[in-house]
């Protein structure tokens, strides 16, 4: 009485990926993307869609790919030596490996926060600001004030620091470093947030905030999150996908990932069946 | 301890979610309360429209079970409850399905209030049926009540409630059986009182186990079968 | 037997006593069921035995190695007839010298006075009676540390943490070389420039604007007209100085800031070390460069140009200086900069940032103390370069500003008047460690500032 | 979500940043390329003068080894020997080959082709085969300084005549043409010791003495420096006191090496009476000026041993020592051994420190022993360097290329010890 | 995927807990199964003894019901079950109230057996009984059948004989309660015999529940009320 | 309808731990334990009972003083600096921070297993018999194999590297280098093994064979286990400790503790309320 047989829970050299990978109004689409570290092929044949104002959440056994899939989203692979991307990865129809496409551009309209809380060795103030000065988004001082306040208030940390502005940023719990990491990021106004493993440095406490906040900035941001915590992924996404050794097996709504998954794969990993 | 709150989690969407199956328990509560009234009033009024009513509304506490119980196994997937908020989603999942049940007895009585409302205008049976229905319409009520206060004391007293319900029914079922015997004819009109009053009974046993449970989670002790 | 023999004879003991040591640990473990009812494994017994076989013996060696000398000496002057017991100190070491020589051979003994030849042969005799008498001493006391260790030998006796008690007062002494040196260089310098300062106010040295030491060898000036103002000297040192790091500091800050952060790594791999070799080649090296390639050069191109530029400019050895420091900087700027984390910088680059914005407001902001550090060792170690100077800068004292002339630095000067024939306790010779001390202040003050301020920054990601 | 005037104002910004951005990137070349540029040109510059001196100017003459003419009877009486007139026996042998000079002036120049340690190597040829006393043998002779330099330089095409007279000139034509004169290895820079004759000088005596001072500096700098990092990285505790000897490793390290050198002066030459230009002073000063470096360099290599191992250790009740010599010391050793090799490099090539305690002396002799004066090579190399003789500037820069080649591969082998050894944790 | 299996986790504890559950249920089961059958013994050879017997075991099945239950939270509190682990957990906790309620069912077919062994020996309404117990008995032993290989397909087929089942009992209500008017007599028997017939059907009832769940363990669909 | 009132979720002044803290049997005792760190105050008053061949769990938030209570119980605390333990803790009746007592020989009885996997740089073998070897444990090659295949056996690693003991001990993933340092402990017979977030470092698969392990072990050893998973601490425990700003709030059975904990404090952090 067990599952078909222990073949089964390889993959088949062909994979479709199971579920709700594309949607109608996408603000992003990937179509046969493979990435390759030098030789080493890290992600193979994705394609899916995420939606405008959803948080997808990458989940999967360690290095099956997660963060660099997410890292192909705001091109941050660049940085990485040797790291080539193929297939299609669009914005709003616009082609993100297009050589015409800036890159500084890109990234300010996609921004990131990434595993371990990394403010600028600077003051709260410079380090939310920095984003904004950098593109010349603030004409003046109090525009800057402005988006300064805006930007700490959307990331919950406003009441908390308001009074410390000037203090270093590095000065800040584990938990509210990293809040500052998102309000810099969503300082310039982003429309996707990409997070990777946002909350794996933090303690239980510091990584129930981060998630309210997740789930409140999904009101006006695309996210996508990578996390190694399926339970995290339950709380905050809407749709969830499931990758392994680099393929995408299955996309769904996460109640449905977390209750009734689809593919064997999936169930395997969310039951703790590998090994 | 006998009181207690299921706020202030660092998440407040958990707060929310069990503030959610919360209420929808007690709406679900509230709409069985409702349909066991009516069927009530149906029987005693003789109303069959009143009963067809209870009839088709069963069907709307059916699909609000089957949220509920969604709703917590999702919470059990996402949340990870322990202690008190597991005790929560246990309970509320085991009393969607004593609510599921009082709403089916409803059902049956509306079933029986059709028949009867077709048959005679005898009232054989109807003062026990008056009697056991108010007590029972009280046991609900107090064991709802309860719950929506985590009322562990309360709970116990609702539990000594219905001992005397079971009192009433075992004297209503003898006196129905004599009516029976005295008049033939009410036979078959006697056993749906019979019927009825057994849903009644089982109606007062599920409030019972809602309250069990109440004190479940705010106890953390099993007192079934005590 | 000499010192080096009776070592070897220490060594062999230790590993002799060793080696029945732990033979005889091994023996009692045997009947009580194996080594683990032992207090410590058998070596430890063995070491035990060693250490105390060795290190009392050692230490008496080097004591009398130090005095044997020392009395054998004052014991052969007191024997020696009054009449050739000079006064004065400096003729009382001659003939304490002469003595020496007749007994070791290097003075024929023919035409010696007898008073100096018995002397000699006393001296002779009195050696062989200290090296018998320390061989036997210290075979005694190694067989007494020997016997003592073994008298303790038993299954609990805790041999480790006796052992490694010993070997902790051993790591704290080497520890402490490193201050006995701070205290030789401030007890060297020191003392000979309070002698100096007896013949030279101090306030004529430090502010004085003339330095010329060499009248002071002339006869009828000794010790009391030569200019000793140091004033020149450091305007030469800074100017050299300055010019080096006008050379050093954006060339090596930019090539560190572009291998640390735009260079692929198959540009790093070659072109790091290629800059690092420049750090490895001596002095000298560019001093010989500087004086024989770089000033000709300067000069004649200067020359060309209707600029006279001397053949010993502040510019050629400046600027080969500078060229010497570039490593130093760069090497420095890219440790700090590669400690920026990286996360820093992917901080900022997923802001839209560029890279260059990244480097000017993230990493060099976060490493600007380390490199402010860095530059500061940088000019501590341009005032003390010395061959660059010596072999490219000249001898003129000059009060100048200009690259294009001749200067002189403070350690041209110290090697001039140090390395001429010397008299000892004149002012010439003295004012070069005057000159140190100044050095070696300045240097102390840049290098403590410098190496507090790059410490604290390297602990902020630690 | 992004406005459009953010995004609008994004874009405006663009073009400006990136020319920043172009800008910024060819200031980095332009720093890297004059930097590399620096070591070529150094090194084509030394290599450029110094590459002649590993050959010199040989003259091909018949020499008979005629006992009269030395002015001895005897090859096994020594005091005959070193009195004995062995110029003599190339001089004539030059004069067999141009008999026509008959000036003595002209004598004297002919004899200038030579140099004046000819007749010492013929004396050496005769000791080693004894039979060739009384008889002939064509024999290369090494010709004095300024010939080579001028045969060179007339190989080479531009001739350098300035201390030669028109008939040496023509003479060398001469043998030239003969082929009588030619350019041979010149294994006297490998194997004779500093002379004032610049074709007569060697580096053995300076390499010997560096390395002899140097391994007195390693002996006593790695072991001691070693020690005092394990102390103060794994026992010292935190007080006032190990933070003392910490700042003063950590200044000695800056301190000008010229310091070091009037330590030495003061309290080893002048305090102690330890003989002048011995590399037993050379190598107690650069020990002293070395340590700080392997402290420095052992303590980073202690400490980058993560403290899990150390905790490891204690965790299965190894005590404190076994820690350290079971495992924090084998894996830190890589690190130190690099530290040493680069120490050691540094104190190879330096020069300062020596000249105070002595070590400039003029010194012909191979030193045999760590008591013998000597000299060190960048010392012989600043003396060349300071010499006056043109010829010296072909021996600097040679001798600065074997400094070089050691020093290139000291560091080297650090770096590749450091590639292999090194662990990443 | 009609079949499955709890196996192969990486913590084989968790492997063995969801083990012991599930065959903690199919004991629970079996003596459910046990007790019904020893009830419908009871009833038709009128042996009150057997009758006793079944009721003092009541208690124990109660016990079974706390003890699984605790189990469960303990799994949910422990191991964090996720997708089919998690459904076979919610299952179990309601499968045990199921199979609690088909244990106190017995208990009353028992009570009544003893009543009716007590009375005269009239057989009215037996082949009721009898026919419809044997197919409850069945029912009752399909499911459990369904539960242990996790059949969802012989679950359904088991949900589909219980609607039979409530065909024939509404049969056996009416042929019941015309005994009843035939012969006044019979009328204290035949409400006994009434009730007996009342715990059948509620007891496949919730042979039937257990089928959904199994089919809700094995599809993920909750089939109730549709 | 809040629990009784803000305050009750801060500690009194005088508390007294709730639950079973002491046993009949204990292996372990601790009474009136204070731990400082120079003037800081780690850990406050704590009395607790380990018992033999128990598995006791130390659950707490972030900096409460797991970790510096277990490493009193093999003075691993002496490392720290200015680190002072008052108050007695004793092994089998005898006192652990007597001056008498040999710290060389507790921590052969006590072993520790540390966060991060730390196997010594050296082979496997080595690695095992590292212990036995500096304590004398064998005398011959023969007895040191057969401690190396019995403490690899026990930590269920034998089958995985019995053909590479050879092999540096450095070259097995991560969670198989967690067992071999398990492995490594229980080489020298430790009494007492102590485990400080054994599993934080690893993925799921190697923790959920970690825990395995644990039960395991549990029936040879005492185990003292400090996890930030209470899940964890569910799992593997017998009894749980709660610590909270240093104190020693509640310990009861582990099933307790996590359906039906006795103290607000234990209830507040278990179901994850505070903040
Ligand atoms: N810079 C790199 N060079 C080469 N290979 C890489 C590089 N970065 C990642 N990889 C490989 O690519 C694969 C996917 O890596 P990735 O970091 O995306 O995994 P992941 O799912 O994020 O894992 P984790 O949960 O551990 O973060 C892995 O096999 C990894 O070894
Ligand atoms: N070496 C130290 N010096 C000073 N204070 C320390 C030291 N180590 C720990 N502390 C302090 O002691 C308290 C307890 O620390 P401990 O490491 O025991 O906490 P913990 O419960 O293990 O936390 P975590 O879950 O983060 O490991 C903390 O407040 C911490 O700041
Ligand atoms: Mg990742
Ligand atoms: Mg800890
Ligand atoms: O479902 P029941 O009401 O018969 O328990």
């Amino acid at each position: 009485m067990k599952l078909k047989s222990e073949q089964a829970l390889e993959l088949d050299e062909s994979h479709v990926t199971v579920g709700q990978s594309f949607c109608d109004d996408p603000k992003m689409t990937m179509r046969n993307v493979d990435v390759f570290y030098s030789d080493k092929q890290a992600i193979y044949d994705v394609n899916i869609d995420i939606a405008k104002n959803e948080v997808i959440a990458m989940i999967g056994p360690s290095g099956c790919g997660k963060s660099t899939f997410l890292r192909t989203l705001n091109r941050m692979n660049d940085t990485v030596e040797g790291c080539r991307v193929d297939g299609q990865i669009c914005m709003d129809g616009q082609d993100l490996y297009s050589p015409k496409l800036d890159v500084v551009e890109l990234r300010a309209r996609v921004g990131m926060v990434f595993q371990k809380p990394n403010p600028f060795p600077k003051s709260i103030r410079d380090n939310v600001t920095y984003g904004p000065k950098i593109h010349g988004l603030a004409d003046t001082r109090v525009d800057l004030d402005e988006i300064l306040e805006k930007s700490l208030r959307k990331a919950g940390l406003w009441e908390e620091v308001k009074d410390r502005l000037d203090q270093p940023g590095t000065g800040l719990s584990g938990g509210q470093q990293q809040r500052l990491c998102i309000a810099r990021a969503i300082a310039v106004s982003p429309e996707v947030i990409l997070m990777d493993e946002p909350c794996s440095a933090l303690d239980p406490i510091a990584t129930a905030k981060i998630e309210e906040l997740i789930k409140e900035l999904s009101q006006n941001f695309t996210i996508a999150i990578v996390t190694h915590s399926m339970q995290q992924a339950a709380r905050v996404s809407h749709r969830t996908a499931y990758f392994h050794l680099g393929k995408l097996i299955e996309v769904n709504p996460t109640e449905q990932v977390f209750t009734m998954p689809k593919h064997q794969l999936t169930e395997a990993y969310i039951t703790g069946r590998f090994g | 301890m006998a009181k207690m709150s299921f706020e202030n989690h660092i998440t407040k969407q958990f707060d929310e979610e069990l503030e959610e199956i919360r209420t929808r328990l007690m709406e679900m509560g509230g709409k069985v309360e409702e349909q066991l009234q009516n069927a009530i009033l149906a029987i005693s009024d003789a109303n069959s429209q009143l009963a067809e009513q209870v009839i088709l509304a069963d069907q709307s506490i059916d699909a609000m079970e089957v949220d509920i119980d969604e709703a917590c196994i999702l919470i059990i997937a996402r949340r990870q409850p322990a202690a008190s908020d597991l005790r929560l989603v246990m309970m509320v999942t085991k009393a969607v399905n004593d609510l599921e049940r009082i709403g089916d007895e409803a059902r049956k009585i509306a079933n029986h209030a059709i028949i009867l409302s077709e048959e005679n205008e005898s009232s054989v049976g109807y003062p026990e049926v008056r009697h056991i229905a108010t007590s029972v319409t009280n046991l609900l009520a107090h064991a709802l009540d309860a719950f929506a206060r985590f009322d562990s004391d309360a709970a116990i007293r609702t539990i000594e409630e219905d001992q005397q319900v079971d009192l009433d029914y075992k004297t209503a079922l003898r006196e129905v059986a004599t009516y029976m015997m005295e008049d033939p004819r009410s036979i078959s009109r006697a056993i749906n009182i019979l019927w009825v009053l057994r849903s009644l009974e089982r109606i007062g046993d599920h409030a019972k186990n809602l309250c069990e449970q109440i004190v479940f989670v705010v106890k953390g002790k099993d007192i079934r079968h005590c | 037997m000499q010192a080096t023999h009776l070592l070897s004879l220490l060594i062999v003991l230790g590993s002799f006593s060793f080696y029945v040591s732990r033979g005889r640990s091994l023996a009692l473990a045997n009947p009580l069921g194996g080594i683990r009812n032992l207090h410590s494994l058998p070596s430890y017994y063995g070491l035990h035995a060693a250490l105390w076989c060795t290190l009392p013996a050692t230490f008496l060696l080097a004591i009398w190695l130090i005095f044997d000398e020392i009395v054998i000496n004052a014991m052969v002057m007191t024997d020696l007839s009054p009449e050739l017991i000079p006064s004065g100190n400096a003729s009382y070491n001659l003939i304490l010298n002469k003595v020496a020589n007749i007994a070791n051979g290097i003075l024929p003994r023919e035409s010696q006075p007898s008073g100096l030849l018995d002397a000699a042969d006393n001296m002779l005799s009195l050696n062989v009676v200290s090296q018998w008498s320390i061989t036997l001493l210290i075979i005694t006391l190694a067989m007494f540390g020997l016997a003592w260790s073994s008298h303790k030998l038993k299954p609990d006796f805790r041999a480790r943490p006796a052992v490694e008690r010993v070997m902790q007062n051993l790591l704290l002494a080497c520890a402490c070389v490193a201050i006995f040196t701070t205290l030789g260089i401030v007890f060297s310098v020191l003392f000979e420039s309070i002698q100096f300062f007896r013949s030279v106010p101090i306030y004529d040295f430090v502010f004085g604007l003339e330095w010329s030491p060499q009248t002071a060898i002339r006869e009828d000036q000794v010790g009391s007209s030569g200019s000793f103002g140091a004033i020149p000297l450091f305007v030469g040192t800074l100017l050299v100085s300055a010019v080096a790091m006008f050379i050093a500091v954006p060339i090596g800050l930019m090539s560190a800031i572009y291998l640390a952060e735009y260079a692929d790594s198959k540009v790093r791999t070659y072109a790091k070390p290629a800059l690092e070799v420049l750090a490895g080649i001596p002095t000298v090296v560019y001093g010989f460069f500087a004086a024989l390639t770089v000033a000709p050069f300067l000069r004649d191109l200067g020359a060309s140009v209707g600029l006279t530029i001397s053949s010993e400019s502040a510019l050629a050895a400046g600027g080969v200086m500078g060229i010497m420091i570039i490593p130093f900087i760069s090497s420095l700027a890219d440790d700090v900069i590669t400690a920026v984390p990286q996360s820093m910088r992917d901080g900022s680059l997923a802001m839209g940032a560029t890279q260059s914005e990244t480097i000017r407001k993230v990493v060099i902001p976060a490493a600007l103390p380390g490199i402010v550090g860095g530059i500061m060792l940088a000019i501590s170690r341009a005032i003390g370069e010395t061959m660059i100077v010596v072999m490219a800068a000249g001898m003129a004292a000059k009060l100048t500003a200009n690259p294009l002339e001749s200067v002189t630095t403070v350690t041209v000067q110290i090697v001039t008047l140090l390395t001429g024939d010397q008299e000892f306790d004149s002012p010439k010779t003295l004012a070069a460690f005057a000159l140190g001390l100044m050095l070696f202040t300045v240097t102390l003050l840049l290098n403590i500032f410098a190496l507090h301020i790059v410490k604290k920054y390297r602990e902020q990601y630690e | 979500m992004s406005d459009s005037k953010t995004l609008i104002k994004i874009q405006h910004s663009l073009t400006q940043r990136n020319r920043a951005e172009a800008r910024f990137h060819w200031y980095g070349r332009i720093a890297i390329l004059i930097g590399l540029m620096a070591v070529a040109l150094l090194f084509i510059d030394i290599v450029g003068k110094g590459h002649g001196a590993f050959r010199a100017t040989y003259i091909n003459l018949d020499i008979r080894y005629d006992a009269d003419l030395i002015g001895i009877d005897n090859l096994s009486d020594t005091e005959q020997l070193s009195a004995g007139n062995w110029q003599a026996l190339p001089k004539t042998a030059l004069r067999e080959r141009f008999p026509d000079v008959s000036s003595r002036r002209d004598k004297r120049r002919l004899n200038n082709l030579l140099s004046n340690g000819a007749g010492f190597d013929l004396k050496d040829r005769l000791l080693a085969s004894p039979r060739l006393l009384g008889k002939t043998e064509s024999v290369w002779v090494l010709a004095d300084d300024d010939i080579d330099t001028y045969y060179k330089s007339w190989l080479d095409g531009n001739a350098y005549e300035a201390r030669l007279t028109g008939q040496q000139i023509q003479w060398i034509g001469e043998l030239h043409e003969q082929g009588s004169i030619k350019l041979k290895f010149n294994s006297n820079l490998f194997n004779r010791g500093d002379s004032r004759e610049p074709e007569q000088a060697g580096i053995r005596g300076a390499a010997v003495g560096s390395f002899l001072t140097l391994v007195m500096t390693l002996m006593l700098s790695f072991p001691i420096g070693v020690c005092a990092a394990i102390y103060l990285e794994e026992f010292a505790p935190k007080n006032r006191w190990t933070d003392f000897i910490e700042v003063n490793i950590n200044n000695l390290a800056a301190v000008p090496s010229i310091i070091f050198g009037l330590l030495g002066l003061a309290i080893f030459i002048n305090f102690f009476h330890v003989p002048r230009s011995v590399p037993i002073v050379g190598g107690l000063v650069l020990t002293l000026m070395t340590l700080p470096t392997i402290i420095i360099t052992s303590r980073a290599a202690i400490k980058s041993v993560p403290p899990s191992i150390r905790e490891a250790a204690l965790g299965v009740g190894a005590s404190r020592y076994q820690m350290v010599l079971h495992h924090v010391l084998p894996l830190a050793l890589p690190g130190m051994l690099t530290g040493a090799i680069i120490g050691m490099a540094q104190a190879l090539g330096e020069t300062a420190p020596l000249l105070m305690i002595g070590m400039v002396a003029f010194i012909v002799d191979i030193p045999n022993g760590f008591s013998d004066p000597a000299t060190v090579l960048p010392v012989q190399i600043f003396l060349w360097a300071d010499s006056p003789e043109r010829a010296f500037v072909e021996k600097t820069s040679a001798a600065i290329m074997v400094l070089l080649s050691f020093l290139i591969a000291m560091n080297t082998t650090a770096v590749w010890l450091r590639r292999r050894l090194e662990r990443r944790w």
